[in-house]
């Protein structure tokens, strides 16, 4: 890892350069990260909570058209939808969002390969940026991340002061993507930014990951499932808020008698109709066996799975939470 | 689109009874109208659903009209009154939306009106045309359009929105 | 508070109650749903200008009414209620939801909640639905606590945005909605918090046909706006929970709030005030104006 | 699926401009069809045949028709479909000719639109589930609710067509108002006369069970399969000990302290009464509120003279529930009470007029009681305060009917024909004496009514003046009738000994509660909702109830009596067969996804739809859903469109068959 120093107004005009190239720029704004149309829109702000909503659905879109079809007399034609991806620059990612990606990324190659998604993915560049702020949803750290974690970040910047930059090279891809830039940097020390990062309050370990771990698999009758279950109202707005969620529901569409095509939406596992059989059973037809597979999904099936917990501890579902559930809570409670 | 050679697509839900008996007679007595509605018959006006209408501006319908039996002549006694409530807030609600008010249109025709239907159908085809294609709608619906055989990858909207 | 939490131990303790749906207090400005079934959980129960939740959604939730067939005898569930989750629960008794000897109404004389959790409250705070509140007494109770208090009267900017969005034109209407509905997600949040979104199998859920699409784009999130909207009114009691719910902030109160307000003008007919009136959908009158129709 | 297009020429009247070759070979492209034609004449024999071979030998499932309208031939190709094993249901006819060839000239346009028209068809018949009819059994017993004329007519025809009757009447003896009557116009033929061996013939019918002093209190069920729950008042006398000999009533103490309604309060009857001498049946009631028995325990002198022990003291209400299979509501009507000036009520009153106020002021049944030979004066016409006979009688015409201020707009159509009537009745009684009637107008349609109108002005000298009445005051033994004379254009004065004042017929207290008790529309005023005006005057719009009588509309003696016969004929069709046939559309709830908010239960105007409890497994109810009674539906779908989770479905023009005609618009 490489680390150097970048003045704020010249990192600013890569962003114009890239802009001028047509490349998709994203930075945080308020509800979600907005596609930077002028560089003015770019504040590096290491101190504004993440958005409501993560930059997954640039890479993993809320719906979109798997292919077409059309009935013919005695046949049906179809036509594949190719995903050409363009590049993707990522300007100022919370590190709890930087990872997202990555841990998806497990879920769509595992044995079939969704080149929807990847195709996309792979043309992301993500800069990640220090954070210096958390609220009681806060929990990072106890998903094994951090508010200066590199994960996921192809470049990593942490403010020296107000207009300048470390700006630390993760990834190869990261390196690639400021070669034609080399004339903006200069070579940085990695202590001064360290220095920075050590200051940085982290948000208190909630929950101890593996404890969890061994805990839900020990507690799948837990009367704990069911106090939740009868408080949560099943909307799933904490799965669409999610930036690692990633269940999807393909449907197909008709928009003429003989024409349709076939969607790929987001679909979320609090509704009770994600897991409703064609038969009529439903074997999570109960909001408790719900919730107990959303937590078990995230800290233990994934971890088993993948190595990686499913969840970045962004904390956006209980902030959201129109009931005031707060995940954290629930999972610091998921102990005897 | 060629706005001279544009014709204006409108589906009409009628009622067995009273408007669609009514067309026919209009049919009868040779009343000439204008051939861009095409009448889906349902048993009663009070069984149309809002979502009838949507789904027709969906499919490319740039006009909708609803027409049953006038009121106290309805041939279940009361399902007309019934879509008339339904109606009145449909319509408003579609009004605060922006959709344009001449879009859906309401009339009350009896079996014995086929002057009256002929009428209604050249008013409501002449609103449309002076209001011009659903633009509104349209736009939605041209992520849809796909050129069969030859794929357009330009139609591709999220496509479009990444690019 | 301490007189509510006595009084909802008691109904628990003498068995005349099998659960009570009361908020409990989670951090500072934050308070939380709570199903609670035994009298030694009441003690955290509270009422504030917090209470911001419309509890009267759980009261649907088939979870919740077994509860009250858990012993032989059927019990009754208590529910905490403002004087405005009154007015749902009364939508949801004339639609044969839940019935009024089932149901406990713990109810209080009510002075406005703030609009979101987090916030201080203030006049500036205050919740839409408070602002033109005109019935801070519940109008159906079982036991009612709290003084009368006055909400701090502050500007109805929802009034005032309805009212401009009327002088826009069509086009300009349309423009504004579909923005708005653009950032629809389609997680039903706004369904799930709302009382009288009860429908086990949503209009939106049901495939064949498709009803709505439920893509997000621009067309199905335009469907299903405008379908919720049109399903909602003349039965929406104006609780603003979806509006709320919604994690992309769409304005779905001033939707809703605009069929009341011709519910209102046209049918003299405000959901949820009176069981004896009956409810505007499934009812007619044959002196409906017939300005629509041709 | 397989589908076979027949596009019909109509001779030229569709290919005049429609190419209907160009249809036929379009259509044969669409996805799914297996067969596409054109032909001269589709609905003639050779064009069925052709259907039928085509469908044959192409193994088709079901066909789309290009013809006429499917009010036209729907039926002929449905049946053709039969004859050729597809489902009737599977056939969709598409309106080329009175919606398309008819009505536009230009054949390019016109044949564009014939296409999509089939299209449309198209999508629809491939989503078209197969239909069978409906069948009911029919239980073939009658309910005749009301026993006046209307419901004697309709239980005499109903029981001589050998069908069980059960004829329920509210009051202690049948007869109704036509038994109050004195004569009946315009022959003047004694009503009792006519009337008495009609009642008597009901008393006797073998297959009519009368239920005298009874309500109906309950109905449920539908078509056919209606179930009448009958509460038999307690008349404390023992129905078939009683020989009617009238013993206890003469010996009754109790003398003057009720009004006999059917003397119209001109007269006392005992606590111990029967209504009329000819009473059918002919057994008494006791009054509770007046008899000294049921004060003081006391008394007990009509058990000291029936020598028969008919009188029980103790005896009780009884219901009765009866299976049957229609009904005739045949419930009459009652006069406008014109005194009444209620703040809640639509009749205004006429309190100008002073009726209840001068003892001499009395309405037009008064007067037929007054008149008739056997009312409480003999025959005589004598004012009731003071028994002179009046030497100067005003008639006013319309007091309520046409008045909308008084509450009602329409006509009761019989007062013109019944004030002409007691005009020359009286004038036949007190020669010297002078009659004034008052009207608007004078509405004498009918078989020699108006000639009879006629008669009563020229030959009876009848001074009619048109006109209304503003005011009628007392003035030293005289009713002061101020009108005024719109033909002469002057105010008339008319210083009368007795006033007579036509009232409105208007409906019983309890028409609207008894309609609903069978589940039956009515107007505002009360009176029953016919079916159609015009081509079901006699139905009810609830299948299976059937009016009769003024209880739908006012109306005189021959209407109401044709009217009964025609309700009873319909009733006697519907007995006719064993089942009930009815097409099969109808709505049908999924009950799985059903909520139970009950919407569709409030919109359904034939109350077709029932609370259906879902029970687990330990027989206990959690859910409450929607039933829709197959029976009842009339299959308008408008619970369809009001269920808000689309879980009601109309067999035939179900959701997904119209979003597929939506699709291929």
């Amino acid at each position: 890892m490489t680390e150097k120093i970048i003045l704020k107004d010249d990192f600013l005009k890569i962003c114009s350069d890239l802009l001028s190239k047509g490349d998709t720029l994203l930075a945080p704004g308020q509800a979600e990260y907005i596609r930077i149309k002028d560089i003015s829109e770019i504040i590096l702000n290491t101190s504004a909570l993440p958005p409501k909503t993560s930059f997954k659905s640039y890479a993993f879109p809320r719906s979109e058209p798997l292919l077409y079809y059309k009935r013919g007399k005695n046949d049906v034609q179809i036509i594949d939808i190719n995903v050409e991806g363009k590049n993707i620059v990522v300007i100022g990612a919370k590190p709890c969002d930087a990872e997202s990606l990555s841990i998806m990324n497990h879920l769509f190659t595992w044995d079939y390969e969704d080149e929807f998604f990847t195709a996309r993915a792979k043309h992301f560049i993500v800069i990640g940026l220090m954070c210096s702020n958390f609220d009681e949803y806060c929990f990072c750290t106890s998903v094994g991340t951090s508010p200066v974690s590199e994960k996921g970040s192809d470049l990593f910047l942490i403010p020296l002061d107000e207009n300048t930059f470390a700006i630390r090279i993760v990834t190869e891809k990261g390196n690639e993507f400021l070669k034609p830039y080399t004339e903006f940097l200069k070579d940085g020390n990695e202590q001064n930014s360290a220095m920075i990062t050590k200051k940085v309050k982290f948000p208190e370990i909630a929950f101890d990951k593996d404890e969890v771990y061994e805990w839900l698999g020990n507690n799948f009758e837990s009367p704990k499932w069911e106090n939740i279950g009868n408080v949560c109202l099943s909307c799933a707005q904490c799965a669409f808020a999610c930036p690692v969620c990633h269940c999807f529901d393909i449907v197909d569409e008709d928009y003429s008698y003989s024409e349709g095509r076939r969607m790929k939406n987001w679909d979320g596992c609090q509704f009770g109709h994600f897991t409703l059989h064609a038969s009529g059973h439903n074997p999570r037809d109960l909001q408790s066996k719900r919730y107990r597979q959303r937590i078990n999904h995230k800290f233990r099936y994934y971890v088993d799975r993948f190595g990686k917990i499913l969840c970045t501890g962004c904390g956006r579902c209980s902030r959201g939470c129109p009931v005031s559930i707060n995940i954290k809570e629930i999972v610091s409670n998921c102990k005897d | 689109m060629d706005k001279e050679k544009w014709e204006p697509k409108i589906a009409a839900f009628v009622c067995n009874w009273c408007t669609y008996t009514g067309a026919d007679l209009a049919g009868t007595s040779r009343i000439k109208y204008p051939s861009n509605t095409k009448l889906i018959r349902v048993m009663c006006s009070g069984s149309v659903d809002p979502v009838f209408i949507l789904k027709a501006f969906e499919r490319g319908a740039d006009g909708v009209l609803v027409s049953g039996c006038h009121p106290n002549d309805c041939h279940y006694n009361a399902g007309n009154f019934h879509a008339r409530r339904r109606w009145d807030f449909f319509h408003k609600l579609l009004d605060f939306i922006g959709i344009e008010k001449e879009r859906l249109q309401f009339s009350w025709i009896s079996a014995s009106e086929g002057k009256k239907f002929a009428d209604v159908i050249s008013k409501i085809t002449k609103d449309i045309k002076s209001l011009g294609p659903f633009k509104a709608y349209k736009q939605m619906n041209s992520e849809f359009t796909v050129n069969f055989p030859e794929y357009n990858e330009s139609s591709n909207s999220i496509n479009k929105e990444l690019q | 508070m301490e007189v509510l939490r006595k009084y909802a131990s008691e109904l628990l303790e003498k068995k005349a109650v099998a659960a009570v749906i009361g908020y409990v207090r989670v951090s500072d400005k934050r308070t939380r749903p709570a199903i609670i079934t035994n009298p030694e959980d009441t003690s955290s129960l509270v009422f504030d200008n917090y209470c911001l939740n419309n509890l009267s959604v759980y009261l649907t939730k088939a979870r919740i009414k077994a509860l009250c067939r858990t012993s032989d005898k059927p019990m009754k569930l208590a529910i905490t209620a403002k004087p405005c989750d009154v007015h749902s629960i009364v939508a949801l008794i004339q639609e044969n939801q839940i019935h009024r000897d089932d149901i406990h109404i713990i109810s209080f004389n009510c002075g406005g909640v703030v609009k979101d959790f987090g916030l201080e409250f203030s006049k500036e705070t205050l919740a839409s639905k408070c602002i033109h509140c005109e019935s801070q007494k519940p109008v159906y109770f079982d036991k009612l606590f709290g003084e009368e208090k006055k909400i701090p009267a502050a500007e109805d900017k929802q009034l005032q945005k309805i009212n401009e969005i009327d002088s826009m034109s069509t086009e300009e209407r349309f423009e504004f909605f579909k923005k708005e509905f653009d950032k629809c997600i389609k997680c039903y949040a706004c369904r799930a918090v709302c009382p009288l979104c009860y429908c086990q199998r949503c209009i939106t859920d049901k495939t064949i046909p498709c009803w709505i699409e439920s893509s997000s784009h621009q067309r199905g999130n335009f469907s299903w706006n405008i379908v919720r909207a049109f399903h909602l009114s003349a039965r929406c009691t104006g609780c603003g929970e979806c509006e709320r719910a919604c994690p992309m902030d769409i304005p779905l109160g001033l939707i809703n709030r605009t069929m009341a307000i011709e519910a209102k003008k046209s049918f003299s007919f405000v959901s949820g005030r009176s069981l004896e009136i009956p409810t505007l959908v499934g009812s007619f009158d044959v002196k409906d104006s017939d300005e629509l129709f041709m | 699926m397989k589908i076979g297009v027949f596009i019909c020429h109509c001779g030229e009247n569709i290919s005049r401009t429609v190419d209907c070759p160009k249809v036929a070979e379009v259509c044969r492209n669409f996805p799914g069809v297996e067969y596409s034609t054109n032909y001269k004449y589709m609905c003639s024999d050779p064009g069925q045949k052709l259907i039928k071979d085509a469908v044959l030998e192409n193994k088709l499932d079901a066909i789309v028709v290009g013809s006429c309208s499917p009010h036209m031939h729907e039926r002929t190709f449905r049946n053709a479909a039969i004859s050729a094993g597809i489902n009737p249901f599977l056939v969709e006819i598409a309106n080329l000719r009175e919606q398309c060839s008819w009505v536009h000239d230009d054949v390019e346009e016109a044949t564009q639109k014939a296409i999509e028209l089939v299209r449309m068809a198209l999508e629809k018949v491939k989503r078209d589930k197969p239909l069978t009819k409906i069948k009911v059994n029919v239980t073939k017993r009658i309910l005749v609710i009301g026993g006046g004329i209307a419901g004697i007519q309709a239980a005499l025809d109903v029981a001589n067509a050998g069908y069980e009757v059960i004829l329920v009447e509210k009051e202690p003896s049948i007869g109704g108002h036509m038994s109050q009557l004195s004569e009946t116009f315009p022959t003047l033929d004694c009503s009792q006369c006519i009337l008495t061996p009609r009642m008597v013939e009901v008393y006797q019918h073998p297959k009519i069970k009368l239920f005298t002093y009874s309500e109906v209190v309950k109905v449920e069920g539908f078509i056919g399969n209606f179930k009448a729950t009958i509460k038999k008042k307690a008349r404390h006398i023992i129905d078939d000990r009683c020989s009617g000999c009238g013993l206890c009533m003469e010996n009754c103490p109790i003398k003057k302290k009720a009004y006999n309604s059917f003397e119209e309060n001109l007269a006392f009857r005992p606590a111990i009464y029967t209504p009329f001498p000819q009473a059918v049946p002919n057994i008494p009631v006791i009054d509770e509120t007046i008899c000294t028995h049921y004060k003081n325990g006391k008394c007990g002198m009509c058990v000291k003279v029936c020598d028969r022990e008919a009188i029980d003291f103790d005896q009780e209400d009884t219901m009765f529930v009866a299976d049957i299979g229609a009904i005739i509501v045949a419930t009459g009507f009652k006069l406008y009470n014109i005194e009444k000036k209620s703040s809640g009520s639509i009749y205004k009153g006429y309190g100008e007029y002073g009726y209840g106020k001068y003892r001499d002021v009395i309405d037009g049944l008064q007067f037929e009681r007054i008149a008739s030979a056997s009312g409480p004066t003999s025959g005589e016409i004598k004012r009731p305060s003071d028994g002179k006979v009046p030497k100067k009688i005003v008639f006013i015409q319309c007091v309520g009917s046409r008045d909308e201020s008084k509450g009602i707009s329409y006509c009761s159509k019989i007062c013109c024909m019944y004030t002409a009537k007691h005009a020359m009745l009286y004038k036949h009684k007190v020669h010297d004496g002078e009659a004034y009637v008052f009207y608007m107008d004078i509405r004498a349609g009918g078989k020699m009514y108006e000639e009879f109108v006629r008669r009563a002005i020229e030959e009876d000298n009848v001074k009619y003046i048109r006109g209304r009445v503003s005011r009628i005051y007392e003035e030293k033994g005289k009713y002061i009738v101020k009108g005024e004379d719109t033909i002469a254009g002057m105010p008339v004065v008319v210083d009368a000994d007795m006033v007579v004042l036509a009232s409105a017929m208007i409906p019983h207290d309890n028409a609207p509660l008894l309609a609903r008790t069978i589940g039956i529309p009515y107007d505002k005023y009360g009176f029953y909702n016919e079916a159609h005006p015009k081509l079901r005057p006699v139905e009810s719009t609830t299948s299976g109830v059937f009016l009769a009588g003024a209880c739908q509309s006012p109306r005189d003696i021959p209407d109401t009596v044709s009217m009964a016969s025609a309700a009873a004929s319909k009733a006697i069709i519907l007995f006719s067969s064993d089942q009930l046939e009815r097409e099969p559309v109808v709505a049908k709830v999924n009950e799985d996804i059903c909520q139970g908010c009950f919407y569709c239960k409030k919109v359904c105007p034939f109350g077709a739809i029932e609370v259906k409890d879902i029970k687990d497994i330990n027989g206990i109810v959690f859910k409450e859903v929607a039933y829709i009674n197959q029976g009842v539906c009339k299959g308008c779908g408008t619970c369809t469109a009001t269920c808000l989770s689309k879980s009601i479905e109309l067999a035939g023009f179900n959701n997904e068959e119209i979003f597929a005609q939506i699709a291929a618009l």
